[in-house]
């Protein structure tokens, strides 16, 4: 609390691990923030500012010369020079390494020494996102103290260039962390807090009332409703930020998964038109919720959602559910996972009055995901952060240009995408987008729903900006 | 005695065999473990890879064997999702179900086996009537939503206690009575029928035939007899709470087995769960074990070979 | 005149019925709440003021009628703004149909193994005790969760599941019954008389189990209509938006300080339910099983 | 009579149980006196209230029953006012008892010698441990255990039942009481245990100058020990007198009845029972008339009047309206005892009916999954043969493997090797139906020999049903037939067996045998469930079928008169073997093994049993003579040697040193 300087944050996720590379979940990624840093950092308003790297330079379309920090020591004395992002990355480019998600770092094609605080690196295509990811991956690592650990070992102690060092850790329930006072002199400023403390707490309804108790300072991913509750609580403030996470049906318009309903035009129409995305935003989500017309976050480049829009309107659907082959309706299973299946439900709710008998299909959140590559799920509520990344190519290669979730398999679409995904000019691009986004509207191949939107509260007194990309940096609050 | 013992064991050990094979089987047929390790933006090379690294394109009883034989070592494996060894996840979690279980199997125990004695001494008395019913009401309440109410009262409205974690003893408050309710009336109602039946039988009429006092025929002849089904059962509820109260632990989002066991299921994290499945299974059949060795002490008939 | 005397005096039986029940107030209150929830669960469509899928993102969250709310929503709306009322009520079907399902199939494999290991004795009843053993070593509820895990979700895969991990009180006690009726003078008579095994068991070691299988048909109904609602809970087995009780908990908790009814009412009707069954066994086992003679 | 030396005195004693059909007066104003170094016993069917009255003596009836006396006297205690408190000062101290079930009356969970001096060190806290331990292996060794002192930290389940049964006397007397009260303390036991126990209770009262109370429905315990006699019935003494006066010119008509039907040494196979039809009222809201009126062939109008006790000069007291000049002159045996024909070819050239050939029977048994395994040797090698008519009476302690032999005729156990016999034809190749029609059984326990769920009707009607032997009419009119055969009224037709007494549910057994007209019977202890009275009813009624269906019996059973009363032949069993087989009259009248000696009590002058010696484990059987271990005759020769059956006299044995 704000008599000791210290903080403690209700957190949604379990951290069995403090090795960023054990997982690939965002969420798990943004606690190991605190200890490990990237060579750059983003800002609330999403601007990618120098952290391990000070200045970098872009040689070609597929180099950029980064400048690496002097002076700087990881938490146990071992200096940061160019060799431990050699080695990170090289870490990383393994294959034999156990690392969960290497997808996420294929953009890297290596990184070379180019100095003892300058680095070369090199992309695998031309990357215009690179920057941005830059600021959201790669955890610099400390090379000689890694090598000397296993990858549990680190996972269970830490050792970074961050704001804070990791002084206690419960695999799965919490961190302690402490001020790191060998901190350099950052862009952002200074951590504040003597004591930084990450408590697992997987319920909603138990932050809430950890909270409310004291317990708890900080909390985060509240539904609209408990912020309502909250408002009365005078101690209390609640605000609410963006993210860069949307949300949007998937259906199997090309048979991915055998034949099915929405391979049936009419039955798409009918089911976009049978749900009013808005009030299921606003209920699910809360005010600042987008409806959406295309699945991508309006802040994202390339993110066109100028295309055929359609209204809420049941008449209209249930028109056009006589029309398709399946006048009588039939059944239907939305897989989703997490809170998502509230919006899941919601829909269900809507589906039905058109006759559509849906269910939900809940699941967790990997057995989803492997279904879901798998080609095996038709109906399904995607939730796709981006990673923080403001450019449409954080979504698009994974959903609709030909990957393992791709279930539009529409060869214009794809090859639209793929090209604009490899291109710097800007206005080509946008154009590539428009097409790619317009058909998919025409076609109504998937149902774009809403934008989410991430709730905090907190006792008064703190001093917090929410993250504009939804990932927000607790290093740099403070009480005031 | 010693005889007997040995052959518990071989029977425990031949069950354990028996329960690890069906728990592999169980896990391998959730399906194609790669491409859920690699996440959502993995590719079909990096989800091949995995498999390799994994040893999962193996044949089913190859993989078994390499298992059972690392087991064997004392090698649970690690976590696909933590790279952590399994043995330490379980062993850091196992202090918090441990507690659990003691103290609500004590407070279980302490409350049923007296209250069962005094209902078998009046049976049909209003204290006997009252004891039942609030077993039979015991035995209706969903044990979650006995702790949500727990919640709703002692942590929401009064907030006396605290609802989650394992921070202080006070945590453990809410959960224990929980799980306390939940047993009590399986305990109330075994001592007051071994009570009852106990104090028909032949044997006590012997005990008051020699004019003992009450005191003696109740407490020196009675309960030891009366409890000897209290003392089975009890372990074995012992070892279903070990096994994880996954309910009241997720309600109380305590970090123990259950929970564990539980995410491990959901994400289909193979060596946790086959090795939470596993130990579950062997501390039950342990605690069978002790239940019998047990009941061989306080009951010299099974021991003797005639 | 046989048949005539035989007729009569059978129906003596049901006329003892009354002067039998005097008396057991815990067995008529749980016959009356049994039959009441039977009731219910069968003429739901007729009962329930809406219908339980119906969702109203603007009406929801609405308070029970005792709690300032109105008559159009007795009970309130949950989180979707669907009835509570209504969805209570055809939740009942749920609970039941999964209830009676699972024990009525936990019965079959429980009395075949139990009956097997009985009569037959031997090899057949020490492979039962194994497969006993690792039922019982084998944590239940986890083992009901990995299987729904694979097998995906619905009423059916449910009560299989629930089968699945329920029968051995079922293979236990009915071992132990049947050999010891198996051992009975009656059956070496019926078997000196010429009877075939089938029969032998069919009309006179079945029908002397049969009070047994009842009583734990109805403990283990009570057990699958809880674990049901359990399994719910956690978000795994009957799955939304089917009115589930266990679910309509699960849903309800996260207004657990806003409308804290949503997960009373619902907690409410599930023990109602399984305080009726259990009353109506315990009251059962004090029917049929004779006291001991003496 | 003098009162101030008896033990105990008790007039008018009433114990009302409070039940929910009513109150139960399970013992109405009985009196009784006790003097020390006598012996009273208590006789009577079941139900009679024989323990209710023992245990109101106590102090140790059940919280529902009720007791209430005029006059209560122990010693020089008068009790009258002090009710149950008074005794149970007294009780385990002064008196003592000792139960029927040797089996479950010691707690399992406590040593034997725990259990012994627990209570002496109760009412003599002044007394050491080591003092009453002494104590315990003085009384052990008094009570004809060898080797006390180890015995002390056994535990009862390693105990036999007639070691139990001397730990139970030795316990009830560790306080030397005055008064002992045993409640049936033989009727568990075998014969000949219990011959040795009751000798041994007669050996420490003459010794230790004891009352003792004994209570039992046996009346040739009651021939061996009583100096007094009270015959209960329905809760009432209907007689006392001395153990002369009672057995020697029994005067009240229920004693005369129940005496009559008693099987004694002049019962052979060919003579009825006595006859006492009826059985023991319901004691709930029974008036205050003769209890016995409905069963008594001289019931009057009177006696439903309350009953005066009549006492005559230097003769006993006896409850009736009559006189006992007027039972005297008017009393006849209800049924004269009319002699049974039966026709038995002593042709022993004649094929037999049933023939057994060295049928040996073993069962595995092992505990647990992975137990070790062991086989009881339940046969050791049988030969027997069942002439066509003739009544063949087997007779064995229990665990002597009568049960298995039976089952192994019946043909529905196969033996383990060996062969039975049916006509010439092993039983193993009769068809399962044809072999039904040839051998049928009746079985000991009347509760587990009917299947509860069926009617009397159902139940003799299967075998119909099983062969399909007619039409449902036709089937049904059998019944009935069979119904009037055995005795049974036709209005319990519909019963289920719960609603039957055990006699009547013996009967329906029989039927139920006879109805497929087998030639073969085999009785496995048809009558050792039942009272006295019925078990005539029975015996007379096999006797009467006997002759009615040409049928060839083979009667089991552990009671020798039993035997004696049926049989024309008899075969003695003893671990596993026939140890002596012959003619009733040879073998009754001149046994030649050591062991039939021993069942008739007619060892020899100084051949005593050895000290309580076991049956041998059947896990693990001798290499010579099985009965070696308990034979007074046995010397190195036995140890070694296994005697085979040989002609012995008229009969055959198996010993080495026949009589
Ligand atoms: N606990 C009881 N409750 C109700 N009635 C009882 C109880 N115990 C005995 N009785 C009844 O009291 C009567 C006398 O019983 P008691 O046991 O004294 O007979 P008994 O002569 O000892 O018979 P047995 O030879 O079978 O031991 C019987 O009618 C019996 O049914
Ligand atoms: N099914 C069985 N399994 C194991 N042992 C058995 C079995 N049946 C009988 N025995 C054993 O065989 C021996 C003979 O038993 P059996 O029942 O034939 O004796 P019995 O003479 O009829 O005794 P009782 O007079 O007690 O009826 C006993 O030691 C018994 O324990
Ligand atoms: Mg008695
Ligand atoms: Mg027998
Ligand atoms: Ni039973």
């Amino acid at each position: 609390g704000q008599a000791d300087n210290s903080l403690v944050w209700g957190y949604d996720t379990q951290l069995e691990s403090m090795n960023p590379y054990a997982t690939n979940k965002g969420k798990a990624q943004l606690v190991m923030r605190n200890v490990l840093e990237h060579l750059l950092y983003r800002t609330a308003d999403g601007q990618a500012k120098p952290a391990l790297a000070t200045s970098w330079t872009w040689v070609d379309a597929t180099t950029i010369d980064f400048t690496l920090r002097e002076g700087v020591t990881f938490h146990n004395g071992e200096a940061f020079d160019a060799d431990d992002v050699v080695y990170t990355v090289a870490q990383i480019k393994n294959p034999d390494a156990k690392i969960s998600a290497q997808g996420d770092y294929k953009f890297i094609e290596s990184v070379e020494k180019t100095g003892q605080y300058s680095i070369r690196m090199k992309l695998s295509k031309p990357t215009p996102s690179a920057i941005d990811r830059l600021s959201q991956t790669l955890f610099i690592l400390p090379n000689e103290t890694y090598e000397a650990m296993d990858a549990a070992e680190f996972g269970r102690a830490p050792v970074g260039t961050g704001p804070y060092k990791v002084t206690g850790f419960e695999a799965g329930q919490m961190v302690e962390f402490e001020r790191n006072e060998a901190y350099y002199d950052a862009e952002w400023g200074q951590p504040q807090f003597d004591k930084l403390t990450v408590l697992t707490l997987p319920d909603p309804q138990t932050r809430l009332a950890e909270l409310t108790s004291g317990r708890v300072d900080f909390v985060w991913g509240l539904s609209p409703d408990d912020m309502m509750q909250l408002t009365m609580s005078p101690d209390i403030e609640t605000v609410s930020g963006d993210s860069t996470t949307v949300t949007f049906l998937s259906l199997d318009p090309n048979a991915r998964t055998g034949d099915n309903p929405t391979q049936d035009k009419n039955v798409r129409l009918a089911m976009i038109h049978a749900i009013d995305r808005a009030v299921v935003g606003q209920v699910m989500q809360g005010a600042a919720s987008i409806a959406l017309e295309s699945s991508c976050h309006p802040k994202q480049f390339g993110c066109i959602q100028d295309v055929a829009g359609y209204e809420y309107n049941v008449e209209k659907a249930k028109e056009y559910m006589a029309a398709s082959a399946y006048p009588d309706g039939f059944e239907m299973k939305i897989a989703a996972f997490t809170e998502n299946a509230r919006i899941a439900e919601a829909v269900t709710g809507y589906l039905r009055k058109i006759g559509i008998e849906a269910t939900v299909d809940q699941r967790e959140t990997t057995a989803w995901v492997k279904d879901y590559f798998a080609g095996e799920i038709p109906v399904g509520i995607v939730p796709w952060p981006s990673n923080g990344v403001y450019d449409v190519s954080s979504i698009t290669p994974f959903f609709f240009e030909e990957g393992q979730g791709d279930y539009i398999g529409d060869a214009e679409i794809n090859a639209w995408f793929a090209e604009a995904g490899s291109i710097i000019d800007e206005e080509e691009r946008l154009r590539l987008y428009a097409l790619g986004f317009g058909k998919m509207a025409d076609e109504v191949l998937n149902i774009p729903m809403v934008t989410k939107v991430t709730n905090y509260a907190y006792r008064s007194g703190l001093d917090f900006t929410p993250a504009a990309d939804g990932y927000p940096l607790i290093y740099m609050a403070g009480w005031k | 005695m010693g005889a007997y013992f040995v052959r518990k064991l071989i029977e425990a050990a031949a069950v354990c065999v028996a329960v690890s094979i069906i728990a592999f089987l169980l896990v391998q047929s959730t399906g194609d473990l790669a491409v859920a390790m690699g996440g959502l933006d993995a590719s079909a090379e990096d989800t091949a890879r995995l498999r390799e690294v994994y040893g999962l394109d193996q044949s089913f009883v190859q993989q078994y064997l390499s298992w059972a034989g690392r087991v064997l070592h004392g090698d649970l494996g690690q976590s696909y999702f933590s790279q952590e060894d399994v043995l330490t996840l379980i062993l850091e979690r196992l202090p918090v179900t441990a507690t659990l279980s003691v103290a609500s199997l004590l407070l279980g125990l302490l409350i049923s086996i007296p209250a069962g004695v005094y209902c078998a001494m009046k049976p049909d008395g209003w204290f006997d009537r009252s004891c039942l019913g609030l077993s039979v009401l015991g035995q209706a309440m969903p044990s979650y939503w006995v702790g949500l109410l727990l919640i709703l009262l002692f942590g929401v409205t009064f907030r006396i206690l605290p609802i989650s974690g394992t921070q202080s003893a006070a945590s453990y408050v809410m959960p224990s009575l929980t799980l306390a309710w939940f047993v009590f009336p399986v305990f109330l109602r075994l001592s007051r029928a071994g009570m009852i039946d106990v104090l028909s039988s032949d044997y006590i009429r012997t005990a008051r035939a020699k004019g003992l006092s009450e005191r003696t025929v109740l407490f020196k002849h009675a309960l030891r007899n009366a409890i000897l089904p209290v003392v089975s059962v009890a372990t074995v509820q012992f070892g279903f709470l070990l096994g994880g109260s996954i309910v009241v632990e997720s309600v109380f989002s305590l970090n123990g087995i259950g929970l564990l066991a539980w995410s491990a299921i959901q994400r289909s994290d193979y060596p946790v769960v086959q090795a939470v499945v596993l130990i579950v299974a062997i501390i039950f059949v342990l605690l069978n074990v002790v239940s019998d060795l047990l009941n061989a002490a306080l009951d010299p008939r099974l021991t003797s070979e005639q | 005149m046989t048949l005539s005397s035989t007729s009569s005096s059978r129906g003596k039986i049901p006329r003892l019925l009354p002067a039998r029940l005097a008396g057991r107030t815990g067995f008529c209150i749980g016959l009356v709440l049994l039959t009441g929830f039977i009731f219910i669960a069968v003429f739901a469509p007729f009962i329930a003021p809406h219908d339980p899928y119906t969702q109203s993102l603007m009406a929801r969250l609405k308070p029970p009628v005792w709690a300032g709310g109105t008559w159009e929503y007795p009970f309130g709306t949950d989180g979707y703004g669907r009835d509570y009322l209504s969805r209570l009520i055809y939740g009942t079907r749920i609970s039941l149909i999964v209830g009676l399902g699972a024990a009525a199939l936990a019965t079959v494999i429980g009395t075949t193994l139990g009956v097997v290991a009985g009569v037959m004795g031997g090899y057949a009843n020490r492979a039962v005790s194994f497969i006993i053993a690792i039922r019982l070593a084998l944590p239940s509820l986890l083992l009901a969760l990995a299987i729904l895990q694979i097998a995906g979700s619905g009423v059916f895969v449910v009560v299989v599941v629930l089968a699945v991990t329920h029968w051995d009180r079922f293979a236990v006690v009915l071992r132990t019954a049947s050999r010891q009726v198996a051992s009975q003078d009656y059956v070496i008579r019926a078997r000196a008389m010429g009877a075939s095994e089938m029969r032998i068991l069919r009309s006179e070691i079945f029908p002397n189990v049969l009070n047994h299988i009842v009583i734990i048909f109805t403990f283990e109904m009570a057990q699958c209509i809880l674990a049901a609602a359990a399994l719910s809970f956690l978000g795994l087995g009957i799955q939304a938006p089917e009115p589930s009780w266990g679910l309509m908990m699960s849903e309800g908790r996260a207004f657990l300080v806003i409308n804290p009814w949503l997960i009373t009412i619902a907690g409410l009707a599930i023990m109602l339910l399984v305080l009726a069954v259990n009353l109506v066994g315990d009251g059962l086992r004090d029917l049929i099983v004779p006291k001991g003679r003496s | 009579m003098n009162i101030s030396s008896s033990t105990l005195d008790v007039r008018d004693l009433n114990v009302t149980i409070h039940t929910p059909l009513g109150p139960l007066a399970a013992v109405r104003d009985v009196s009784l006196n006790v003097n020390a170094g006598e012996t009273l016993c208590i006789v009577g069917e079941s139900g009679s209230g024989k323990s209710m009255t023992s245990l109101a003596l106590m102090g140790l009836l059940p919280p529902a029953a009720t007791p209430k006396a005029t006059h209560l006297r122990f010693g020089d205690h008068d009790l009258t006012a002090g009710g149950r408190h008074a005794i149970e000062k007294l009780r385990g101290d002064r008196i003592a008892m000792i139960f029927q079930e040797p089996m479950t009356a010691l707690n399992p969970a406590w040593s034997i010698g725990e259990q012994m001096v627990e209570g002496l060190m109760h009412h003599k806290p002044s007394l050491s441990r080591a003092q009453a331990t002494a104590r315990a292996i003085e009384l052990l060794d008094a009570c004809g255990i060898a080797d006390p002192e180890p015995r002390l930290s056994q535990y009862p389940h390693q105990l036999s039942g007639g070691l139990r049964q001397r730990v139970m006397i030795a316990m009830a007397l560790m306080t030397e009481p005055d008064l002992l009260i045993a409640d049936e303390p033989t009727t568990a036991l075998d014969r000949t245990i219990s011959a040795q126990i009751l000798a041994l209770l007669k050996d420490l009262q003459k010794r230790l100058n004891l009352a003792i109370i004994l209570v039992t429905h046996d009346f040739d315990v009651v021939r061996d020990v009583a100096d007094r006699i009270c015959v209960v019935y329905a809760g009432q003494v209907v007689e006392s007198g001395t153990r002369a006066q009672v057995l020697g010119q029994p005067a009240h008509p229920y004693t005369r009845a129940l005496l009559s039907c008693v099987p004694n040494s002049d019962a052979d196979a060919n003579t009825r029972l006595g006859f006492l039809p009826g059985v023991v009222p319901s004691l709930i809201n029974s008036d205050d008339g003769c209890q016995f009126r409905a069963r008594c062939s001289l019931a009057h109008d009177g006696c439903a009047q309350p009953v005066p006790v009549s006492t005559e000069a230097d003769r006993q007291t006896i409850r009736c309206t009559l006189s006992m000049e007027d039972i005297n002159n008017r009393y006849r045996d209800p049924v004269p005892p009319a002699a049974v024909k039966a026709e038995v070819s002593d042709d022993t050239q004649a094929m037999p009916a049933l023939e057994v050939k060295g049928v040996v029977q073993t069962y595995e048994v092992r505990k647990g999954l992975f137990g070790t395994k062991g086989q009881v040797h339940a046969l050791r090698g049988i030969d027997l043969g069942v002439r066509k008519g003739e009544v063949l009476g087997l007779v064995g302690e229990s665990g002597s493997g009568k049960s298995t032999l039976a089952r192994a005729l019946l043909g529905v156990e196969a033996p383990a090797s060996g062969e039975v016999l049916i006509n010439g034809t092993p039983i193993s190749k009769v068809d399962r139906k044809r072999r039904a029609r040839l051998v049928q059984p009746v079985f000991q326990d009347p509760y587990s020999s009917l299947n509860p769920r069926r009617t009397v009707e159902e139940t003799i009607r299967l075998s119909l049903d099983i062969h399909e032997i007619g039409t449902p009419d036709e089937r049904r009119v059998d019944v009935k037939r069979m119904m009037d055969l055995c005795g049974l009224p036709a209005r319990t037709a519909a019963n289920f067996p719960a609603q039957m007494s055990g006699g009547q549910r013996q009967r329906v057994a029989i039927a139920s045998a006879l109805i497929l007209r087998p030639e073969i019977l085999i009785c496995d202890e048809p009558t050792s469930a039942l009272d006295v009275s019925v078990q005539a009813q029975i015996l007379n009624l096999l006797k009467d079928l006997r002759a009615e269906f040409q049928l060839t019996f083979v009667m089991i059973s552990h009671d020798l008169n039993v035997i004696r009363a049926m049989s024309d032949r008899v075969a003695v069993m003893y671990f596993g073997r026939i140890v002596e087989a012959g003619r009733g009259k040879d073998l009754f009248h001149a046994p030649k093994h050591p062991y039939t000696e021993l069942l008739l009590g007619k060892l020899g002058q100084g051949e005593e049993p050895r000290k309580a010696v076991d049956f041998p484990n059947p896990l693990k059987p001798p290499q010579g003579c099985s009965f070696a271990g308990r034979c007074p005759r046995a010397q190195a020769k036995c140890a070694i040697d296994d005697p085979r059956l040989t002609k012995a006299g008229p009969q055959s044995a198996a010993c080495h040193f026949p009589t």
